[in-house]
């Protein structure tokens, strides 16, 4: 038994233990009783119109830390570009239509099964993942999870053996890219709207309308921001996995 | 109420996105330029919010949701001078970072650019916010992007490995700090700092927030770099491109240190200041061994980066024993302190650029006796490394000697010579170096293993004949900085009104919930007498013991039997060091473990 | 608290602990689509919505995807052996 | 049993914890990494949780009725899908130790650094 088993059981013991310790102290469960949340849920419906007190929360309460949250996607995305893309930079052309000769190779792998399966995916995840980002402020949903949805379609793609689309949306991936900045971005920029319009960071300056779809100010917008944003990430960070392992493929 | 404080941190991240989106348009001198005025204008930004603060509280609710009644709805930042102070030493180190890496060749634009700018933004945010998952927020997203320009050297096996461990521990702690939010909101309902702490004055002090807090502090020593949280540091700063090692030795670490007081000072001083002698005792416990744990490693170095890393949580260490009393005048001892080593260890890591620019390897073994033409990046190493030591009157010194009044007034009488100790072997390290490097003096081939060749690959992929303006100038100006700092003492008045603003929770809640705050009074006293002694003390301690180590063995033989099991005695510690991630989380989970077991057994 | 959601804590727990036992990074990947799943339900039992709704697409769709690339890539870096290696790092430097 | 949830997040904790120090597998740290992070969901979710609460969404429950804390439920949202990208990060530091080390083993690092 290595020392280092010793040392990190004893120190896990004592951390789990702690945490129970604390645990015993802590309200019962489902006994929680404070207020921030209670106002946060209550002020959600008459003060912005809108109807999902948690997406309210974190886009108009507290907007700034989604914006934090948004920049940690936009960074990482960053680095993982980096890491797995600079180093083709030279040259990125004959690269990318070498590799794309090679998703021709893997493509014939997939069964036409797949890939209808696939392309018939698409286009109602696609739908799907709209209506959960634009419906954000209404029901659950937002710019979060649709992004992600958003960018399951694309998986779909993938998975279905579409990759020579998949590559078409990477191989010249600026569009991608700048979608992502621009929801980064974005974002960032309504804030400003905020300050420009209202004269405060990340004010709610829009009207806040009385039902439906066009409530809750900014929100909307931050979530179609935010869509973008996350589809955008996760589909870099797949499709730059994706272009690797193909390039590892080859040859 | 001035728009400053979201825009310090707003205008950078905007940026970046747009610098990403328009990259395909730019040259490489376009976005240094760009990422360079966006740096400047946010150090602009800080420097007039200190101005415009003085010693006074500021407070800037987001979306203008002000709180109602005791209830912070939404997220504010609370400028205060020492908040404002360390945004913008982090923005000034950024300008001079961006300066310094115009001529790097490693460096592709735009990725390097909105990295650093997001970094940048990252450190300015924590360092203003006034709510705890803000704070959270803003850790994790200068965490990310350290370690995407930790690991930016893809091509360099340690760099990855540097990258990796990085990576690793920082999100754990992430983690943790993301844990200690969670049982703290359960406790008290509120992340806002001040009404955190207002609920703690009246509920008082129970376990929840005992391991609430130890938890969060456990977070933010590992991103200070605090033994046994350490580990990872040395890895990561060894390797990292050296204009990222400016800002992550001259702002990262104290980033960690500025966090611990906060989250005290601001939220769980009213429920825990009753035990405060007991953490006192814990914190100045662990500075003073992360102060000296760092030294002697950084004594025993080989490779020139791998040992001003060293130096930096040694540095850490005495930080964590400056805030650790818990006082004012600690406080502001250690925010002179950390400007003025800041600036320092900044300067030694620009030096060691310079070298690795002009010689191409960065192994005091294989560079002996090699800078003897760098006229000008000699002097200004040696001088880095009289300013480690705490060289009597500058800005080093001010802050030690500050430090150490605080640490005797607060019954502490033997820190001072534990620090004088740690920073002696420091500057001895760093001096020794430049006695090799630049001297030629010493035997070569001091040390029976040289670890480092793997990561002494160059930057630059072969030496350059003449070192740019652009690199010296910034080391130039780092060193007026530091000298600067103890030479003009209205630095040390400043920060003694900052150190009482932020240690006053009573105002803090008060001005967070918009009362007006007053500027605060108090003045630092001169150095003493016994200052003088312990400073040039450890000023001679790293003069005798680099000469010692350099010529020891004329002296007379028992000197080599003496290192040889000096050096044996250390073997185990240096293992201990061994780049494997198991090892380092053992040692954070262990470290934790017993930070919260010691905290139950004191604290309730 | 109600016996489901009990049951449920239970068996995120046991499927975490599988998942960190397992050692074969593919059935790993497996399994910890299998712990989002629950977590998933859990958060939905737990009123959480949102939430589930992230989980349920990121936990148990992106990150088994991602782990199933890098998992693949790193098969593909075995195959193709060491001299690949060798002009990776020369286009690196290029 | 009223802090069995509690409880459940502190057991993800130590066995992530347990996985990553015991790793020999990059990929492998990174998904016990993923398992340390489900437990400060379950902990964030569980303090906020209320005994017959309706999730705090009026779309379809009258504004007036126990809900339970949308606050920490938007700090879990957001975290989800964030650190997934963090993980890719992780990922793609790991597929390029991979090419430079040829292994995926932490304790591949075989020089002692001191």
């Amino acid at each position: 038994m290595r020392p280092r088993y010793i040392i990190g059981l004893v120190g896990i013991g004592l951390l789990v233990a702690a945490l129970a310790w604390a645990a015993t102290g802590l309200p019962a469960f489902g006994h929680y009783n404070q207020a921030y949340g209670r106002v946060a849920a209550r002020d959600a419906v008459p003060t912005r119109n809108g109807t999902n007190s948690v997406v309210i929360t974190s886009f108009d309460y507290r907007g700034f830390d989604t914006l934090g949250e948004e920049f940690i996607l936009f960074v990482s995305v960053t680095g993982v570009v980096v890491l797995l893309r600079r180093m083709r930079s030279a040259g990125r052309e004959e690269d990318s239509a070498a590799s794309s000769g090679e998703i021709e190779e893997e493509d014939m792998r997939a069964s036409t099964g797949e890939r209808w399966l696939g392309a018939a995916a698409v286009g109602p995840v696609a739908v799907l993942a709209a209506y959960v980002i634009i419906h954000g402020q209404l029901t659950p949903g937002g710019g979060f999870q649709g992004g992600t949805v958003l960018m399951g379609a694309a998986a779909f793609l993938a998975l279905g053996g579409e990759s020579a689309l998949m590559l078409r949306i990477r191989g010249s991936s600026s569009p991608i890219e700048i979608a992502e900045s621009i929801g980064a971005g974005g974002f960032a920029a309504i804030a400003f709207g905020g300050l420009i319009a209202g004269g405060v960071f990340f004010f709610n300056f829009l009207p806040y309308g009385k039902a439906g779809l066009l409530t809750a100010g900014v929100v909307p917008l931050d979530n179609i921001a935010v869509g973008l944003e996350v589809a955008g990430a996760l589909l870099m960070v797949t499709s730059e996995l994706f272009e690797q392992r193909l390039r590892g493929g080859a040859t | 109420m001035s728009q400053l404080p979201p825009l310090a941190v707003g205008v950078p991240l905007l940026v970046a996105a747009l610098l990403a989106v328009v990259h395909p348009l730019l040259t490489r001198t376009v976005s240094d330029l760009v990422a360079t005025v966006t740096a400047l204008a946010t150090a602009v930004m800080c420097l007039l919010m200190l101005v415009h603060v003085g010693s006074g509280l500021e407070i800037y609710w987001f979306g203008g949701w002000h709180p109602r009644g005791n209830l912070a709805i939404g997220i504010d930042f609370a400028v205060d001078p020492l908040g404002a102070g360390l945004a913008s030493l982090v923005s000034v180190l950024m300008v001079l970072a961006l300066v310094f890496s115009t001529r790097h060749l490693e460096v592709e634009q735009p990725y390097y650019h909105v990295l650093m700018l997001i970094f940048m933004a990252g450190m300015v945010g924590f360092s203003l916010s006034g709510d705890l998952f803000n704070m959270f927020v803003m850790f994790e997203v200068l965490s990310v992007a350290a370690v995407a320009l930790v690991a930016y050297k893809i091509h360099e096996r340690a760099a990855l490995e540097g990258g990796l461990n990085f990576a690793v521990i920082n999100t754990i702690g992430a983690f943790l700090f993301l844990l200690g939010i969670a049982l703290i909101y359960s406790r008290t309902g509120a992340l806002n700092l001040a009404q955190i702490g207002h609920f703690l004055h009246h509920s008082g002090n129970d376990r929840v927030v005992v391991i609430a807090f130890t938890l969060i502090v456990a977070a933010v020593l590992i991103k200070a770099a605090a033994v046994p949280f350490h580990f990872w540091l040395a890895d990561a700063y060894a390797v990292a491109l050296t204009p990222v090692c400016l800002l992550l030795a001259g702002a990262m670490s104290e980033i960690g240190i500025f966090g611990l007081a906060r989250v005290y000072f601001a939220a769980f001083q009213p429920a825990l200041g009753g035990s405060a002698p007991v953490l006192r005792a814990i914190f100045v416990g662990v500075g003073l061994l992360t102060a000296l744990w760092g030294a002697v490693m950084a004594y025993v170095q080989d490779h020139l980066k791998r040992l001003l890393a060293f130096v930096t949580i040694s540095f850490v260490g005495i930080f964590l024993c400056g805030v650790g009393l818990l006082s004012a005048d600690g406080v502001s001892g250690t925010a002179v302190d950390v400007l003025a080593d800041g600036f320092n260890k900044a300067l030694l890591f620009a030096c060691a650029g310079i070298i690795q620019h002009r010689l191409a390897r960065l192994s005091q073994e294989r560079l002996h006796g090699c800078g003897r033409h760098l006229r000008l990046t000699g002097p200004l190493f040696l001088a880095g490394g009289l300013l480690i030591s705490s060289l009597p009157p500058f800005g080093p010194f001010l802050g030690k000697s500050m430090i150490e009044d605080a640490a005797i007034k607060a019954g502490y009488g033997f820190v001072p010579a534990l620090i004088m100790l740690a920073s002696g072997i420091c500057g001895a390290a760093v001096i020794r170096a430049w006695a090799r490097i630049f001297r030629g003096w010493g035997r070569a081939h001091e040390h029976a293993e040289d670890t480092s060749d793997e990561e002494t690959e160059a930057e630059a992929n072969e030496a350059q004949d003449r070192t740019p303006a652009v690199m010296l100038a910034p080391a130039v100006l780092l060193l007026i900085g530091t000298v600067a700092v103890g030479v003009w003492f209205g630095f040390a008045d400043l920060a003694a009104k900052g150190g009482q603003r932020f240690v006053d929770f009573a105002q803090y809640h008060a001005g967070v919930y918009g009362a007006h705050v007053p500027q605060a009074g108090g003045s630092s006293d001169a150095p003493k007498f016994y200052d003088y002694l312990y400073c040039g003390g450890a000023t001679l301690i790293a003069l005798g013991l680099a000469a010692l180590s350099l010529w020891g063995a004329r002296l007379s033989r028992r000197w080599n039997d003496l290192t040889e099991s000096a050096s044996a005695l250390l073997l185990p510690v240096r293992r201990l060091h061994s780049g494997r991630i198991g090892d380092y989380t053992a040692a954070v989970a262990l470290g934790t473990g017993v930070l919260a077991a010691l905290m139950i057994l004191t604290l309730n | 608290m109600s016996a489901f959601l009990a049951v449920l804590l239970t068996l995120v727990a046991v499927s975490a602990t599988v998942t960190v036992l397992i050692r074969e990074p593919v059935r790993q990947a497996i399994v910890l689509g299998i712990m989002g799943l629950f977590l998933a339900l859990l958060f939905f039992t737990l009123q959480a919505p949102d939430v589930a709704l992230s989980e349920l697409t990121v936990g148990s769709l992106v990150i088994p995807v991602m782990l199933t690339l890098t998992i693949a890539k790193l098969r593909a870096l075995d195959a193709r052996g060491d001299e690949a290696q060798e002009d990776e790092d020369e286009e690196s430097r290029g | 049993m009223g802090i069995y949830p509690y409880l459940v997040a502190a057991w993800l904790a130590g066995v992530g914890f347990y996985g990553v120090i015991t790793s020999r597998n990059y990929v492998h740290l990174v998904v016990c990494l993923t398992v340390i992070q489900a437990s400060t969901y379950v902990l964030l979710l569980s303090v906020g949780f209320v005994n017959g609460g309706q999730a705090p969404i009026f779309a379809d429950v009258p504004s007036t009725s126990v809900v339970v804390d949308p606050v920490v439920q938007a700090l879990s949202l957001t975290d989800v899908v964030v650190e997934a990208t963090v993980m890719a990060l992780l990922l793609a530091l790991v597929v390029q130790a991979k090419k430079r080390f040829g292994n995926v083993d932490p304790d591949s690092v075989n020089r002692m650094r001191g």
